[in-house]
């Protein structure tokens, strides 16, 4: 009964290894060496995208001014980056341990936490910093926004604004693809929270029941915004719920990058052979607040002492220098261009122009002005 | 020319597409005959028609992936009501991802919904909620009222590159036969109909209301010369005609099923008012539905509805 | 995995017996014999009232006009009752049994096939019958019809038109019971399509989470319109859900209506004593068609003949003369006694005035006519 | 007189009712304290705040199902646009259940959601949706434009028999302190206000269109004299007060946030007109923002949304 869990079976339910992931799926070939190095690589841009971008967001909020009873989610950045901005910084391994099992035209429904799904599928970190500063160099024309990356040659069909409205837009992908008799795979990010919503249930459903080549790839970090997992998840393993559905269900340590591309490969595999969708649930921490680029007070600081020591990019780097697959000096030359890519982006960026209102991409059909 | 009712024109229209275009298909509740599991999809796809669970956000957002990635969908909400279940794929994401995404993706989609009162199915099963997404920008809004326009409309809607909402209403389901262009027959998005000429007084139908507003003209035909202008499409929509045809009979009246309060009408009367304030002799008049869940009992049903002798007396009110 | 059920599992997995339920469930003890004799009078009175108001629809339909691509759901009545009705018949079993654990002051949402919720809980058969002519004495006064029949008084919280819309209408009542310290009990009825809308999985879960006293009963009748369940359902049995929102499932024999009291009473006094919700599963099936008051054509005629010989009223008048608790004429008896009264319905129904829109029940201030 | 934010006078007015009355409670993602699982109920029963799953369409109906069983919830819904995934329970379940059990049952509920652009939150966090709700029949609905209104009128939307859509604008929430009585203080729904008196033309400011109204008015002063109205609820909507204003001045103009096409602007146009063709002198104007979805790059955003400046030119615009 539900009543029964506490915050220790959420933690240890969080507290998986690899080897349950390998355990639980056929293990996949570990990545070439040089796809180590670039997961390594990507795994770096995102957390240094994020790093700088935050510098570059003025956080500022009102919610002193009411109280819990009137309070709303209420912020605002008076700085070149506005809006509100949601990192990725902690749950690096996910995004960058799928997209290795990934080819360049599957496809990639994202959440509203999404720059890391992107850069992993191989965006340009200019015109997403641009898309984030508003330029007309973004890869939305700056009609996007932070929430809403898109790339079409990418497969990348956008974050999302409303949380869960990814899951049945990825399995539409996933129909269009066995449809039209290409091989091609998607993958639906969401998190924890949105796994509450009925989208999650319709999708998942119907995905299993037209055995649509698509995973389900569940960020378990543990909150949504600033409501613990443990207060709205009647169950402590997101995995469980495959069963609903007669679709397999894994929990996979979303710290461990080898383990995330272990289970990812597994199920995107399964999917491209015709054996449906798969349900990986990613046990992971989100290092920073909520939104606000990161900016707000974050949920629960000792929590996250905890977590900061299974920091990702720590430990993938770890294990590769364990395995002599990469030199310390190797490492921080790695973190050395992946920083100055991500100043060129900046630069590219403040360097854009705004778009005007003429340039806005409608359709000149819906009276834009009647 | 050859007859068919209003449902048979958008088969043949839909029918006509598939063969056109083979990434067209059509996706919803209870449509099409499958009913034994093993290949499912493959009963499917040789009818190109999906028969669904009961998941409208689902299939809903399903189709707007399909169509972000080289379909064509034609989605199937059962009843207009029922959008309220899924109103998210279709304003927030179908109708918006084409801006978002800096006008890269495209979102080719015909929603088709069944709509109106007046068949007693009382408060779930009566709606016409077209204003809710005239109201909503990135989405078209189509509404035939007769067999030919429905077959030309649908082909429109689903050639269009952007989400278009196809509103059938279910009396016209039930209008019988009428002529309707065999083969190739497109009537474009945004272009309105002069369905009948007249001098008097201008009276706008809506979907059904067109059938009501022929119908008064009918009776008052002798004493007043009634033109009736149909839309066809809410968006984009044809103002000029509506407009061109106000300048000759200086009044107005807009005739909806819908709730008269928020209703089509009032944005009908907003865009001729602004562009034409000067050409009206009369306030210009809506006639719409009580603002009231549809009760179930006939006669209250029908008083709630405005039924053709309101449009007699509406057109009779705004000559004053 | 999803492909591998077929037509057999469902029929299989719908085939169980009353055993099976007592065995899952902590049996409750039977009730008394004037109970068990209300009981098969309810379920008489469900059956002979639906199959009157089928003499007084006169169907009609469209669908022959269009085709299988642009057909909808097209049908009118033109008898003194209209529009879309459902009927129970061959149902009878489910909600008579679950009534029977219900208390006076217990709640009931229930869906678009009502009627048979309604008369269970106790709804009485005149203005029932009114409300499906429209009249002025109808429980609604007309303005609801078939699909909305209420009653505050007997916890009727209205069918609903909209598929799915009564199962977070049910945990509300529940939730208002337990925030009210009262110690009433919720039940929704919903059907097996109902269980692949968002509302069930995020109603659900809800419910388990916060452990309010809610019962969700899924009337499992092979079939959502004209859509059988095989080809909707990715797993034969929609209480292996339950699982998900960490909620007991029970598979039901929903024909026999003493399996159904058995489990039912077992659910709700769970519920009432603070234990949380249940999802029972009761397998039936629909001896008529869709809507148009069972007029439209039957989904699988072979398949009906087979469900007959479990008519739930013949299984239980057989059980009450096998125990001796009632004798072939005291049956006979009872039946008259029930046809009689719903005669008596149709006369009172027949002889009432319609509203007139000045009685419609509105609120004043909406500005009805602006 | 004692002053207050836009979200402290709401904070004031939910806990004053709360104290009020014990069927009071408040619904909602992310709102409350509540960090640890044991003892759930009771931590929510505490704060009469009840913390949720992502679960909009679940909760929402929830509360009607509370509503109808002697409860008063307050249901938060954190993004206008969010009520894409839930308009069923409000539209199809609270607002017709009273109708349709035949006036038996009320559903005595407070829809709360923060609305509106202008904060760079791009397509899916910048909507105003109050037309979908006002043509649909059954609902109130409020948007209070300053912390005197938000306070009355959260305490009349609390204590009404129905249901209510308190719409409150994200742009109001940093307005800053303003006078806010204490204690007893309500506004009754259906009453409007003239915020700014004037003679030359009325100017109908719908929730933040009432503040940009009104620093227009500032900037015209001494050239135009503008009369800013507040119809602070659009159901129902006090339309006398807007005619008086309209038969004083001869003009009318109205301004919100929602895009023109299908807002609420034409219906109240539609008002005007049906009453007080004959009080206007030249063509009533609306002033929304442009027809698409909201972009989220800053200088697109403020040219898709009705500017200080807009007002001032649209002013100009209708005295011609
Ligand atoms: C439909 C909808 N409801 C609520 C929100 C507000 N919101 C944005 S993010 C968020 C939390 C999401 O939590 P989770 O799914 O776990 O993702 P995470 O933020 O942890 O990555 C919420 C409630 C929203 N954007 N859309
Ligand atoms: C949201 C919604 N979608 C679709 C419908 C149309 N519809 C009415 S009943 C029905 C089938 C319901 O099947 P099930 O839940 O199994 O209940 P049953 O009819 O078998 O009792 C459908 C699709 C509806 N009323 N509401
Ligand atoms: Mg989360
Ligand atoms: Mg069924």
């Amino acid at each position: 009964m539900s009543h029964q869990f506490g915050r220790r079976d959420f933690l240890r339910a969080a507290a998986v290894t690899g080897a349950a992931a390998s355990l639980a799926l056929a293990a996949a070939p570990p990545p070439p060496v040089r796809n180590l190095v670039e997961m390594l690589r990507l795994m770096r841009k995102i957390r240094h995208f994020e790093e700088v971008l935050t510098g570059l967001y003025k956080y500022e909020s009102f919610l002193s001014q009411g109280d819990i009873v009137g309070d709303m989610y209420d912020f605002a950045s008076k700085g070149i980056i506005a809006g509100a901005v949601h990192l990725y910084i902690g749950q690096e391994a996910v995004a960058v341990g799928v997209s290795a099992a990934l080819n360049p035209d599957d496809f990639v429904t994202s959440s509203h936490r999404g720059h890391g799904h992107a850069i992993a599928k191989g965006a340009a970190l200019g015109p997403m910093m641009a898309e984030l500063m508003g330029r007309k160099t973004g890869c939305s024309k700056g009609c996007g926004g932070s929430m809403h990356i898109f790339s079409k040659e990418l497969g990348l069909l956008g974050g999302n604004g409303i949380v869960g409205a990814q899951i049945p837009l990825a399995i539409g992908a996933a129909f269009s693809a066995k449809y039209r008799g290409s091989d091609q795979v998607a993958v639906a990010y969401f998190g924890e929270g949105a796994s509450n919503q009925g989208t999650f249930h319709e999708a998942l459903h119907m995905a299993a029941l037209w055995e649509l080549p698509v995973v389900f790839v569940c960020e378990n970090n543990l909150y949504a915004a600033s409501t613990a997992a443990e207060i709205t998840l009647a169950i402590p393993n997101v995995a469980e719920r495959g069963a609903g559905y007669g679709m397999p269900g894994h929990i996979v340590d979303g710290q461990d990058v080898l383990a995330v591309y272990a289970a990812a490969s597994a199920a995107v595999e399964r999917a491209r052979a015709g054996g449906g969708p798969t349900l990986l649930e990613c046990k992971t921490y989100r290092f920073t607040s909520h939104a606000g680029a990161g900016r707000g007070q974050h949920n629960n600081p000792e929590e996250l002492k905890v977590w900061l020591n299974r920091d990702p990019i720590a430990l993938f780097e770890k294990k590769l220098r364990d395995d002599g697959v990469m030199t310390a000096a190797e490492q921080e030359g790695l973190k050395q261009q992946v920083l100055a890519e991500v100043e060129e982006a900046v630069a590219f960026a403040k360097n854009s122009p705004f778009p005007t209102f003429d340039e806005m991409p409608v359709t000149p059909d819906t009276d834009l002005l009647a | 020319m050859r007859e068919l009712t209003y449902t048979q024109a958008i088969s043949e229209a839909i029918r006509e597409e598939m063969k056109r275009d083979d990434t067209v298909f059509q996706i919803g509740e209870d449509i099409g005959p499958v009913r034994k599991r093993p290949e499912l999809w493959n009963q499917f796809m040789k009818i190109r028609t999906w028969q669904t669970p009961i998941s409208e956000s689902g299939f809903t957002g399903l189709s707007v992936g399909a169509a972000m990635t080289g379909l064509r969908p034609i989605t199937v909400i059962m009843y207009c009501d029922f959008v309220g279940v899924c109103m998210d794929p279709i304003v927030n994401q179908a109708a918006k991802i084409h801006l978002m995404s800096g006008g890269e993706i495209k979102v080719p989609l015909v929603i088709r919904t069944p709509a109106g009162a007046g068949t007693r199915e009382g408060g779930h099963h009566s709606g016409s909620l077209e204003s809710w997404f005239v109201h909503s920008p990135g989405l078209k809004v189509v509404m035939p009222s007769d067999p030919c326009d429905a077959k030309g409309l649908m082909k429109s809607a689903i050639r269009d590159d952007g989400p278009v909402i196809y509103i059938q209403h279910r009396i016209l389901h039930g209008m019988g036969k009428r002529p309707c262009p065999e083969g190739e027959w497109v009537v474009p998005l945004g272009k309105a109909a002069v369905k009948r000429p007249g001098t008097d007084i201008t009276v706008v139908g809506v979907s059904v209301g067109v059938m009501k507003a022929l119908e008064a003209a009918e009776k008052l035909a002798g004493q007043i010369s009634v033109e009736v202008v149909d839309p066809r499409t809410l968006v984009p929509l044809d103002v000029d005609t509506i407009l061109a045809s106000v300048k000759k009979t200086g009044h107005l009246l807009v005739v909806h099923d819908a709730p008269r309060r928020g209703g089509v009408g009032a944005e009908i009367i907003r865009r001729v008012v602004e562009k034409g304030f000067g050409l009206l002799k009369k306030a210009p008049k809506v006639l719409g539905s009580v603002n009231t869940a549809m009760p179930y009992s006939p006669p209250l049903e029908d008083a709630c509805l405005p039924q053709t002798s309101d449009v007699v007396k509406a057109i009779r009110d705004v000559l004053g």
